[in-house]
């Protein structure tokens, strides 16, 4: 219930290889998005691509308070939460090119990104729909008495759906080790939150319920590092759900077939934000700092170059699954058309 | 065997397995201090506890994906729809969630869930609580579907499908809870989903029915025997996967079909039956196979139309008949 | 917002008329009901019947506010806002009997009463599934420049469920002449709220989404009446939407399979929240306030039994509807089986 | 006759019917300021203002009900699903609400409602987006279901739906919105729902289709005419109420049947159309009905898998030379 956050201007408790960390997963995502958006113009990608760029210090920032057997969970704009929970890039390239070394041997997609190795629950497509099942793990945790935490992501466009409000309210009831991060980047598509939601202010929602709720600067990677550390802290000791609205901005448009979304919002609205780019944001607050030098970052950069460069030629020599995969995994024990 | 009731068998299943293996539980409206609307899970938080018997606010979307959730990470849940006619708002979670997890992610997430709850006619419930549910999830790959007929079905294929690893649609109905039958008390007695059983053995036509409908049609099986007509009843049990072999053969044993269904005919489960047949024993048959279904329209209250609206005894018989070419038709 | 409203000892406002109305008709819906029972115990209504005692004042209460032409919709348990509407109480009984004189020719029941002639719009038994559609009536009465309201009743029950949060939000958002009446019972058939929701204070909820919203005790059918009647004419006058918590119990079981509900609670809540009787309190304080006298007060038991009786006489004596009924009314223009 | 696109037909009937009666409004997601999603509500904000074109948060359930709602106190709402996927969220308004008070409250109330968008198989959307969504709706007394395959029928039969006084389920195609095609302007010309049409005369075997898979069967009927094979393509247009009798008819004169689903086959359209067609011309038909379906899973992302799903011309071919026994089978 605490308020907004205030923009902090130093670094305070980070390390250089804690810096290095956040810059270079984010890096990461961005650079790994660029990518992907050029095969999709190439034709090598089909389908639906909705990027995450502008918005990757709310997947990194939140990733890095949690272990690797914690969980998270998101919706169809989850290359940057799957990335930064520890995904494989190349896997990754190559289930959105469709390919049978894909996380999910192709059948997914870039909306349907899931890796149980580094417990990154997927990718749904469904607006609202894996809210309800981010309340279920919680609930298995709890059950099977462990300590482990669900980060469940979603947009502002998930509120206005009824499980929202249902899983609200069971994690408040059953008290679940659940944190929900909604990443308000202030449209659904089209749709402002204006014009979607009585109240704008997600956080608030959460406070009826009695969950902890607060607003956090989502283009501040160490402010959404603090605020979910602080929530995942509380899940983790006693199972206290937590609701975090990050306040974010996608740089792109919906997806890309919606490239320029200028109708919705101004070409103004969008030139502003961008002077929030969490990364140009971050790297230049840990150079002043004086925590990394420019050569580091350089080292990033080309580190994150190689590894994308190395993502795109795995995903390129990945053949198509073989013709008998459309009827594997319907079911884990019938493998023929049934 | 001991003789239980339908709903006794439920419970008897729903123990054995909670005792079983940790991993499963029981979740949804009423299941625990009310112990079921309709008393299947009586006596299991008793026996089990809070932790393993949940009851839930009214959410069925919101505890379907609860169970899915759980499923995803190592649980086992068995997820009570009141009745399967709420299961409607949760159908979304069902069918693009529960059915396409494990594909969508390439074979590595399992969903282990049973949903169950009664489904079908029940007594002047009216039109939005007496309604064949099947039909919505049937024809969704990668869910299992089952009707289970008698007490000992009820058990056997219970026990089967919560230790299936696949999300399971359970239904079960109302009408039968009461039904006394034999159950074989070993705690692994299991019916594998997916087989289907010949309840009646006959030369003349094959009735294809389950549930209540196959109490009509045993009754129908008796009562034609006089006349000389000699039916043989299939039950297919689960519904998805189908056991079309056990149907097929039947059919080039008996050459004439029938095929029952509670619910509405149009396009229900009894055109896919009708028709799977059609093709796969076209030559064997003397006669095309008649549907008997369910009139096309909503459940009314009124206790003589709710009557008219289900397949009677005297409709079951025509079609038999008018198969076998002992009545004009 | 306002604190849950104090009883008042006496009846500032009403006159004679109004009193001899307002207990009236709690008596007709009281006496309809006994006489269902009744008749559900002699086999002469089938399926499920939930009895609306103990409940009276709510539907009583705020119908006396509503205009004709404004609108009621509701759950299963809604003999008495039907009743209360101004429905036939014979046409209601035939229904509950199915018969061919009912106000749905017998196809709807108990839990599907309708009835055009007096704005009533049923009767939907998804726990939830009405508060949209009363929406939609919001909508069309705004749409259509009309200075009608629309009265939303629903159980404790519905809060939980997603429909709940949707409707809530499209009303706040949109401006939506629409007032929901919680009938907070403290029980959704054997799980009480406590069990079912993190926030019990259901009228809290409305606030997050800026509706205006109070508790009332339920039982009382003045201050029902006072604090619809401030929603009604918030709504006439400016289309603003309502939530109203209205704390009252259900004397009876959930339905007539659950005759004694004593599981879930003690004998002794039921006794004591007996005590609140608001057909009995109601009748004292008229008393008191000297507003009828005990003869008037027999008068009115008369014509209401007597009108009881003739409910049930109509309802015995209409026949069962024609077999050819069954495939009427699935579409306006088709009336044989498509 | 103007030729325009399916998706200009669709606009152009909905701009007509909102000019020809103010009671219409649409209502759905980003149908006004974002002009829709695939652009079906183009210009229409602009042309009706706020008040009818209205656009809705993410609530499908809800805003679906809100269209129920206005439809019973006498509006007439076109809710458009941005795609019927989402349509799953919100069936239990359609299936319990919408489809069923006319019936429940003996024909008081009427639900005059279009409930309009695409589905079908898209282009590599995957298993959530990319579903045959018609067998949630055609099951249900109380709907009337849509499949338009032309512009013209998308444009004739849209304008009918909105002048139904019943729930009307309108599932267009993603996939058809660009295809061209001969649409009347005259602002009466409506396609009555429940009939339906010949597409092309042949002889030989009637080939049932709707939508993408109808634009295949033309490939088919044409690649086959050479062989000799002449092939009677017929559309149902509206699944329910389905016009049994025009394509009874047609299997009457060809004595063969060839029924074809975009969609998962087992307990699909095409069952209830083979089962219909083989109960009443069961003496006409030369050999057993075939079905060509989609496979029975989930829709795969990767290109070639999905292309495997669908129906492919030459699986279409096949069954055609199997049911005129041109080729062993
Ligand atoms: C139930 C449902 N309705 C509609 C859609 C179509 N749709 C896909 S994304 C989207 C907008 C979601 O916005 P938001 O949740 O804010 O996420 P963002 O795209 O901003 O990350 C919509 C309407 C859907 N996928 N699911
Ligand atoms: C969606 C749905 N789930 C479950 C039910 C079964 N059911 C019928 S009434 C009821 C309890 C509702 O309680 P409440 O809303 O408080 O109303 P009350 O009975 O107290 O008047 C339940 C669970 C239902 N009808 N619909
Ligand atoms: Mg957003
Ligand atoms: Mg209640």
């Amino acid at each position: 219930m605490a308020k907004p956050v205030p923009r902090e201007s130093l670094v305070p408790g980070v390390d250089a290889g804690l810096a290095r960390r956040l810059l270079g997963e984010m890096l990461l995502i961005r650079r790994f998005e660029e990518k992907a958006a050029e095969a999709y113009t190439l034709g090598k990608i089909g389908g639906f691509l909705h990027l995450y760029i502008g918005e990757e210090a709310v997947a990194v920032g939140a990733t890095s308070v949690l272990r690797p057997d914690d969980f998270a969970i998101s919706a169809y704009r989850e290359h940057g939460h799957c990335l930064a929970k520890g995904a494989d890039p190349r896997r990754m390239m190559a289930e959105l090119y469709g390919r049978r070394d894909g996380l999910s041997k192709g059948k997914g997609g870039s909306m349907h990104l899931f890796d149980r190795s580094v417990n990154f629950l997927g990718g749904h497509a469904i607006v609202g729909s894996h809210l309800p099942v981010a309340a279920g793990v919680g609930f298995a945790i709890k059950y099977q008495g462990g300590d482990q935490v669900v980060v469940c992501y979603f947009g502002d466009g998930a509120v206005p759906q009824g499980e929202f409000h249902e899983s609200m309210n069971l994690v408040a009831l059953w008290k679940l080790p659940v944190v929900y991060l909604c990443e308000n980047n202030r449209y659904a598509m089209g749709t402002s939150t204006e014009r979607a939601l009585a109240q704008t202010e997600i956080w608030k929602f959460g406070q009826t319920y009695g969950i902890p709720s607060e607003r956090v600067d989502g283009m501040d990677v160490l402010a959404v590092r603090e605020a979910v550390g602080r929530a995942v802290a509380r899940a983790r000791a006693a199972s206290t759900p937590a609701l975090i609205e990050a306040d974010t901005y996608r740089f792109r448009g919906h997806s890309m077939r919606d490239p320029a979304g200028a109708v919705y919002r101004t070409r103004e609205e969008v030139e502003r934000e961008k002077q929030r780019d969490p990364i140009v944001l971050f790297r230049a607050r840990v150079l002043a700092a004086g925590l990394l030098a420019e050569d580091d970052v350089r080292a990033i950069e080309k580190d994150v170059s190689d590894r994308i460069d190395e993502a795109v030629a795995f995903a390129d020599a990945s053949p198509e699954p073989p013709a008998e995969w459309l009827f594997t995994d319907i079911y884990t024990d019938i493998s023929t058309e049934a | 065997m001991a003789v239980l009731t339908y709903r006794e068998a439920l419970n008897l299943a729903l123990r054995e397995e909670m005792r079983r293996d940790p991993r499963v539980f029981v979740i949804g409206e009423e299941v625990g201090l009310y112990e079921g609307a309709y008393k299947v899970t009586q006596g299991l938080l008793k026996e089990f506890g809070a932790q393993r018997v949940v009851d839930t606010p009214i959410a069925e979307s919101g505890f379907t994906g609860v169970g899915i959730g759980a499923a995803m990470v190592g649980l086992r849940p068995v997820v009570e729809m009141m009745t399967f006619n709420f299961a409607l708002v949760a159908v979304d979670q069902i069918v693009n969630t529960a059915a396409k997890i494990h594909y969508m992610s390439g074979g590595q997430y399992r969903v282990p869930l049973v949903i169950r709850g009664p489904g079908g006619p029940a007594a002047q419930l009216g039109a939005q609580h007496s309604q064949s549910m099947e039909s919505y999830f049937y024809h969704v790959p990668g869910l299992k579907v089952v009707r289970p007929t008698t007490p000992m079905d009820a058990k056997g294929l219970l026990k089967a499908a919560i230790r299936d690893d696949n999300p399971v649609i359970f239904i079960e109905s109302e009408t039968l809870y009461n039904v006394k039958g034999e159950v074989p008390e070993d705690p692994e007695f299991l019916i594998p989903l997916g087989r289907a059983i010949v309840r009646r053995e006959g030369t003349d036509v094959t009735l294809v029915a389950y549930m209540g409908m196959m109490y009509r049609a045993m009754e129908v099986a008796e009562e034609l025997a006089p006349e000389g007509i000699s039916i043989e009843l299939v039950d297919p049990r689960t519904l998805r996967p189908m056991d079309a072999e056990t149907i097929i053969g039947s059919v080039r044993k008996t050459h004439r079909a029938v095929v029952v269904e509670a619910g509405a005919g149009f396009a229900g489960m009894g055109s896919e039956i009708a028709s799977f047949i059609t093709e796969r024993a076209f030559d064997d048959l003397d006669a095309p196979v008649e549907r008997v279904t369910g009139a096309n329209a909503p459940m009314p209250y009124a206790r003589n139309l709710e009557r008219l609206k289900t397949p009677s005894k005297e409709k079951i018989a025509a079609a038999v008949r008018r198969v076998c070419g002992t009545n004009g038709g």
